[in-house]
């Protein structure tokens, strides 16, 4: 049995083990229904970090349309199991591909765009979204669509984060990951090499939706609520610091500044003035002294001083 | 570069600061001798200011009573949480509130949609909410049952959109009128309906429906359009911000007839937007008039601790800390479940703006009074009590 | 021999500017062919629409019997033409290893859903592409360097590197923009050796852009002259060097 | 009032609240063209603008020119500071953590100005209100011809230090490539701090009117206008400034014409729909040249 997928099973293992500790602890009264919450935030938001890492990241496109997508995501998923009781797992599947298809239709025209230009396009194409949505009454328009059942549960959760890092990171360790690596990197070489630019584009840009589709469809079922005024490019920015903080192409980076930032804003709720001067004050110095966040390009493995703990069971694997 | 040992270590990271300051997270358990009230208020975001307002009243009232002495002995203690203007954020606060700080009931939300996001985990958890400015029915009924653990310290969309219709069609015999809602909001949108419904039946006909959304500056255009119209009346439900640029442009566009309003244009600041002027020929409903005798107390004693005149967030904040108060007295203890027994109790019960008593659906059978603004004045034309 | 690369009065126009005008030449299969010119003659415009990066205004392009006019430059890439750059676009924060396997890229069955969930093809298709890759490395000497991140190489071996990948789309032609940039005539020598072994073992046929007269001279068999966008001179080096338009092209004189 | 009426109405309108726009949109296009960022910051420095336009005229009894010169000489100050200190040392960094910086620089103007002068919206004195021009049923109020006549004024005197200044040309020529620019004894860093301070101060010439016009201000009002204003200067040829003019008032048209005859709701949809036609069409905008990457 190939070493890679001895460490996947190894991986799984471990993830089981940690999603036991925890769902004790929830059980058990032990975390407080508001811990319980953010731990619920802190997955979907590991989510969707991701899945933009994976676009901004990974494929070096840098897109702020992302919170477009989640609205997408918890739209449909809601109107599907509050007006048509469609079963929760299959709402989240069509949020998620209906989502996605909006990232391909989006991805298609603006992914000739470069930059600065391509940031301002997806941004205005994630407005336009919540413009629309906001007018369509029969989701209730600006005021928010109610009575939601709450399905989204920790476990929910917990195994979709696991399935998104999966998918992400099996995607990336291979041959078509690494055409958006190179596409990154330099892409008029990557062309060169035979790479279809504009398809692996497109194909990062509707996965990265599609999982941020994922990630709505679990946020709107856990609150009774939920109106456009929770989907606007600030949530985005929201997701984009993380990705950055974290690190623009680790996957630990990710997980790291998702927590690092829903952590923040839980601690600082009760003083509401200054949480967004420190997390302003927290952006701009990251930016001048770590601007390439937490890992890097780095994942928590490749670290010096872990090498030497892992290489002994690692050796062929790169 | 990559391989899965990353995942394994990134997850045990994660899990471990997980647990550990989770368990030091909880803790607060209610200590003997203060009573834990939650005020879940919209402090940042694009309401702040109706929220600030709103929890200024409230804070009113709870210092007066601690300052008396508090309830046999025990004083009343305010634990703050901001929900950030956003309905999943106003969830957050609430479970905070109730988990962590173990509060025995909650004030606020001032925004309609954050009450109603909030009242499920309420209801879930037992305890009482009283919602001081959300006047849209369905805060307190969900089709046809009363939700047990959300209250209202203010008249409801219904009554205040009825006494607006037939204001307009008897008192101001106007056959024609045009409705300008903020789309943005429950509040605004169910008062258009209403009062529709209601002149229409008075034998009124509307002639247009157009909508605006909250922020928006610049009104001219959609004004321009009902200006071609030229009905009567001009019913305009909504938050003073937006309502005093309305009448602004409105004026400037040459357009005369009387504009009607709800509760919301309840704010001396309509006055410094719009100018004096420009408000003549207008009317709106709202829960009290401060030139009322009964109401002078609480506009004394909030310009004592403020410095400025309260408007309509603040006397309704004012109230919700009233009935809190009186429920806390008559329930004897802290004990959440007891309060929401004696809330759906409070029967004539003197508060800042008039006496109140709680219906079945727990919403309170109060005054409404329509003020005319004259000449930078507010002249009481009406007093109804509901019917 | 066989033709395998025909341009037939292919030209370019920049907004006016006629950057390449009445491009003719001919590449016959396994031929190791010079491109030269002054400084802005056309050159590197000229490798840009043989590669589909800028499409030509005028003229039509035939390789290995098919036209490439209107192909993008993988598909360019994918009928067997490879090329490097005048200025080395690595992927300087991959590895060399990984800069490599990226052109085997198109050549992989394995879909999005294998390579997610790790069956079928995934692993034993992975093992092929890590062996090519590593073999070819070990050919140009980079194999020590395989886990070093390109930007940290010394400039040589970036160059090494760069032909490297290129082969590894297994091209039938091969572009080299100005191998020898920046090299010293030790390491132009060595280049030289690496060409024509490289153009023997692969069986390919090579058209090289270079200002270093020595390599040129030394490996070219046949070279084309360059200026101010059009072809002024074409034969063998010996002809080239006594070509009274090249030396007035190049040094300037009445001639 | 038949169509006509109305159109022209919607156009008055549409012009004003365009010109409001082309005043933010300069400073856009001017900062974008030196240091290729898109500051979105400078709609907050706008939110600025205008709240120090008000403290000049309710606290210091300023007229409303004093008000616009202190505004626009303390802004473009401040908008000179946060170049010095927020992107000056980030000048070689990578684009995305430029961008982040004006992000993080975006946040922290708008939640300090909020935690200073209270997220409370403030209202601007009644000013110019009476004045009013109508004629055939159409109106031009006051504000509406005093924001006309100063944004006149200022396209005039900043063509003037653009085309004809030792400093202008040399704006011209960093914005056309400040490496070499800096070989021809260009001292980049300090045009670069001179655009930063004509773009603010334009920036808050418009924050003062828009207070004056809508009379209403509050900390977070510039999120909004300063995207619509990238959106002019994008539609405009990003880099030149008579685009970014006419890059303002076609949007402030277009803007009144949908709320006008379709419906409001739709406005800022409608802007950001421009702007993706735009980027996909013509990237390089109205007066845009098309520049091919070269390879």
């Amino acid at each position: 049995m190939n070493l890679l997928r001895k460490n996947d099973l190894k991986m799984l293992v471990f993830s089981l083990v940690l999603f036991g500790v925890l769902q004790v602890l929830i059980s058990e009264r032990i975390l407080s229904s508001f811990w319980q919450l953010n731990l619920v935030i802190i997955g979907i938001n590991i989510m969707l970090a991701a899945s933009l890492n994976l676009i901004n990241g990974y494929t070096g496109q840098f897109s702020l349309g992302h919170a477009g997508f989640m609205a997408v995501g918890a739209y449909v998923g809601v109107v599907l199991t509050t007006n048509f009781g469609v079963a929760f797992p299959v709402a989240l599947v069509a949020g998620a591909i209906a989502a996605g298809f909006l990232g391909f239709l989006i991805g298609l025209p603006t992914l000739r765009l470069r930059g600065d230009y391509l940031a301002i396009a997806t941004l205005g194409m994630g407005e336009i979204i919540r413009i629309v949505i906001m007018n369509i009454q029969y989701v209730g328009g600006a005021a928010g669509f109610k009575g939601i059942p709450h399905h989204t549960t920790f476990a929910w959760v917990f195994f979709l984060m696991l399935f998104t890092l999966f998918f992400i990171k099996n995607f990336v360790n291979s041959a078509h990951g690494r055409a958006c690596l190179a596409i990154r990197e330099n892409e008029i070489a990557a062309e060169s090499m035979g790479v279809n630019t504009t398809r692996y584009k497109v194909m990062a840009f509707t996965i990265g939706a599609a999982f941020a589709g994922l990630a709505g469809g679990l946020f709107a079922h856990s609150f009774y609520l939920i109106t456009p005024a929770s989907f606007t490019f600030m949530q985005t920015f929201n997701y984009l610091i993380m990705v950055v903080m974290g690190g623009l192409g680790s996957i630990t980076g990710s997980i790291a500044g998702a927590f690092v930032v829903t952590f923040i804003s839980a601690a600082l709720a009760s003083w509401p003035e200054f949480r967004m001067i420190i997390y302003a004050v927290a952006l701009i110095l990251l930016m001048f002294y770590r601007p390439q966040g937490l890992f890097g390009y780095m994942e928590l493995t490749n670290m010096g001083f872990l090498r030497k703990i892992f290489k002994k069971g690692d050796e062929g694997n790169a | 570069m990559f391989n899965s040992k990353k995942l394994r270590l990134g997850l045990a990271l994660l899990g471990t600061a997980l647990i550990s300051s989770v368990l030091a997270g909880c803790g607060g358990q209610a200590d003997s001798n203060t009573i834990k009230v939650g005020a879940n208020f919209e402090m940042t975001g694009n309401v702040a200011n109706y929220g600030s307002a709103t929890l200024d009243g409230l804070k009113l009232a709870i210092d007066e009573v601690n300052d008396a002495g508090g309830i046999d002995g025990k004083k009343i203690e305010i634990v703050t949480a901001d929900n950030k203007s956003e309905a999943s954020e106003a969830v957050n606060a609430a479970t905070k509130l109730i988990s962590d700080d173990k509060v025995s009931v909650i004030v606020g939300p001032a925004v309609t949609a954050n009450v109603i996001a909030e009242s499920q985990v309420a209801t879930d958890n037992k305890i009482p909410i009283i919602a001081p400015d959300a006047t849209s029915p369905d805060v307190t009924v969900e089709n046809g049952q009363v939700k047990p653990f959300v209250f209202r310290s203010c008249f409801i969309d219904p009554q205040q959109g009825t006494v607006m219709a037939k204001f307009a069609a008897e008192n101001l015999k106007a056959k024609t009128a045009v409705i300008y809602v903020d789309n943005s909001t429950d509040y605004s949108k169910s008062l258009g309906k209403v009062f529709k419904e209601k002149f229409e039946a008075a034998g009124g006909k509307v002639l247009a429906e157009e909508a605006f959304l909250a922020k928006d500056q610049d009104f001219k255009a959609t004004l321009t359009n009902l200006k071609a119209a030229n009905a009567d009346v001009i019913f305009v439900p909504a938050y003073y911000e937006e309502v005093g640029k309305i009448v602004k442009q409105a004026r400037e566009l040459g357009i005369t007839a009387p504009i009607l309003g709800t509760d919301g244009w309840d704010d001396p600041k309509v006055a410094d937007i719009a100018g004096a002027d420009a408000l003549n020929n207008t009317y709106f409903s709202t829960h009290y008039s401060d030139k009322d005798e009964s109401v002078k107390p609480f506009v004394e004693a909030f310009k004592a601790k403020y410095g400025h005149m309260p408007n309509v967030f603040a006397a309704l904040g004012y109230d919700a800390g009233k009935i809190l108060v009186d429920a806390i007295k008559r329930a004897g203890s802290a004990d959440p479940e007891k309060i929401q027994k004696a809330l759906e109790e409070t029967k004539d019960l003197k508060v800042g703006t008039g006496t109140i008593t709680m219906d079945k659906d727990h919403n309170p059978i109060k005054q409404a009074v329509i003020l005319e603004n004259k000449n930078g004045d507010r002249v009481m034309v009406a007093k109804i009590m509901p019917e | 021999m066989r033709e395998l690369l025909k341009t037939e009065n292919v030209s370019m126009v920049f907004g006016g500017l006629k950057a390449v005008s009445d491009f003719n030449i001919r590449l016959g299969a396994g031929e190791l062919v010079g491109l030269i010119g002054p400084n802005g003659a056309g050159k590197t415009t000229a490798f840009n629409m043989l590669t589909g990066v800028y499409q030509p205004t005028t003229g039509s392009i035939t390789f290995d019997g098919k036209s490439i006019l209107g192909k993008k430059p993988y598909q360019v890439t994918k009928a067997g033409i490879a090329r490097t750059f005048q200025n080395i676009r690595l992927f300087s924060e991959l590895t060399v290893l990984e800069n490599v396997k990226i052109a085997f890229q198109s050549r992989v069955k394995y879909g999005l859903i294998e390579s997610v969930l790790r069956i079928g093809r995934y692993f034993k298709e992975e093992r092929a592409i890590e062996e090519e890759a590593r073999r070819l490395l070990s050919i140009f000497h980079l194999e020590v360097l395989a886990d070093e991140t390109a930007k940290n190489l010394p400039y040589g071996a970036q160059r090494r590197l760069e032909i490297a990948r290129a082969l590894a789309t297994k091209p039938k032609l091969l572009l080299l923009d100005e191998p020898a940039a920046g090299m010293n005539p030790q390491e132009t020598k060595e280049l030289m050796e690496m060409i024509r072994w490289i153009r023997k073992e692969f069986g390919l046929t090579i058209l090289l852009i270079e200002h270093d007269m020595a390599l040129v001279m030394g490996i070219c068999e046949r070279i084309y002259v360059l200026e101010y966008g059009e072809i002024i001179a074409e034969g063998t080096p010996k002809e080239i060097r006594e070509n009274p338009e090249v030396i007035r092209a190049y040094l300037g004189g009445e001639g | 009032m038949e169509l006509l009426q109305q159109v022209v109405q919607q156009l008055i309108n549409g012009i004003s609240l365009g010109s409001i726009y082309a005043l933010i949109a300069l400073g856009y296009t001017m900062i974008y063209g030196i240091i290729k960022l898109i500051n979105f910051a400078h709609g907050d420095i706008y939110m600025v603008g205008a709240y120090i336009g008000f403290f000049a005229i309710t606290q210091g009894g300023f007229s409303v020119v004093g008000a616009l010169l202190i505004s626009l000489v303390t802004t473009g100050l401040l908008g000179m500071l946060i170049e010095r200190i927020a992107y000056k040392p980030l000048r070689r960094a990578p684009r995305i953590s430029v961008l982040i910086t004006a992000i993080g620089v975006s946040f922290f103007i708008e939640y300090t100005s909020m935690y200073f002068v209270s997220p409370t919206p403030r209202t601007f004195p009644q000013m110019f209100g009476d004045v009013a021009v109508s004629f055939a049923g159409i109106v031009i109020n006051g504000q509406q011809m005093l924001i006309l006549g100063i944004t006149a004024v200022l396209m005039v005197l900043l063509t003037y230090i653009v085309q004809k200044t030792k400093t202008g040309k040399a704006m011209r020529a960093a914005s056309f490539d400040t490496e070499t620019a800096e070989l021809m004894g260009i001292n980049s860093d300090r045009i670069i701090s001179i655009t930063f301070g004509i773009g603010s101060a334009l920036a808050a010439v418009a924050g003062v009117l828009v207070g004056i016009y809508y009379n209403s201000i509050d900390p977070l009002m510039g999120i909004m206008p300063g995207l619509k204003a990238f959106v002019a200067a994008v539609l405009g040829g990003i880099g030149i400034l008579p685009g970014a003019v006419v890059g303002g008032l076609i949007l402030g048209v277009v803007e009144a014409l949908v709320s006008g005859f379709f419906s409001s709701t739709f406005r800022d949809a409608a802007a950001f729909a421009i702007l993706i036609l735009v980027l996909l069409v013509r990237p390089s905008g109205l007066f845009g040249k098309n520049t091919k990457e070269k390879v």
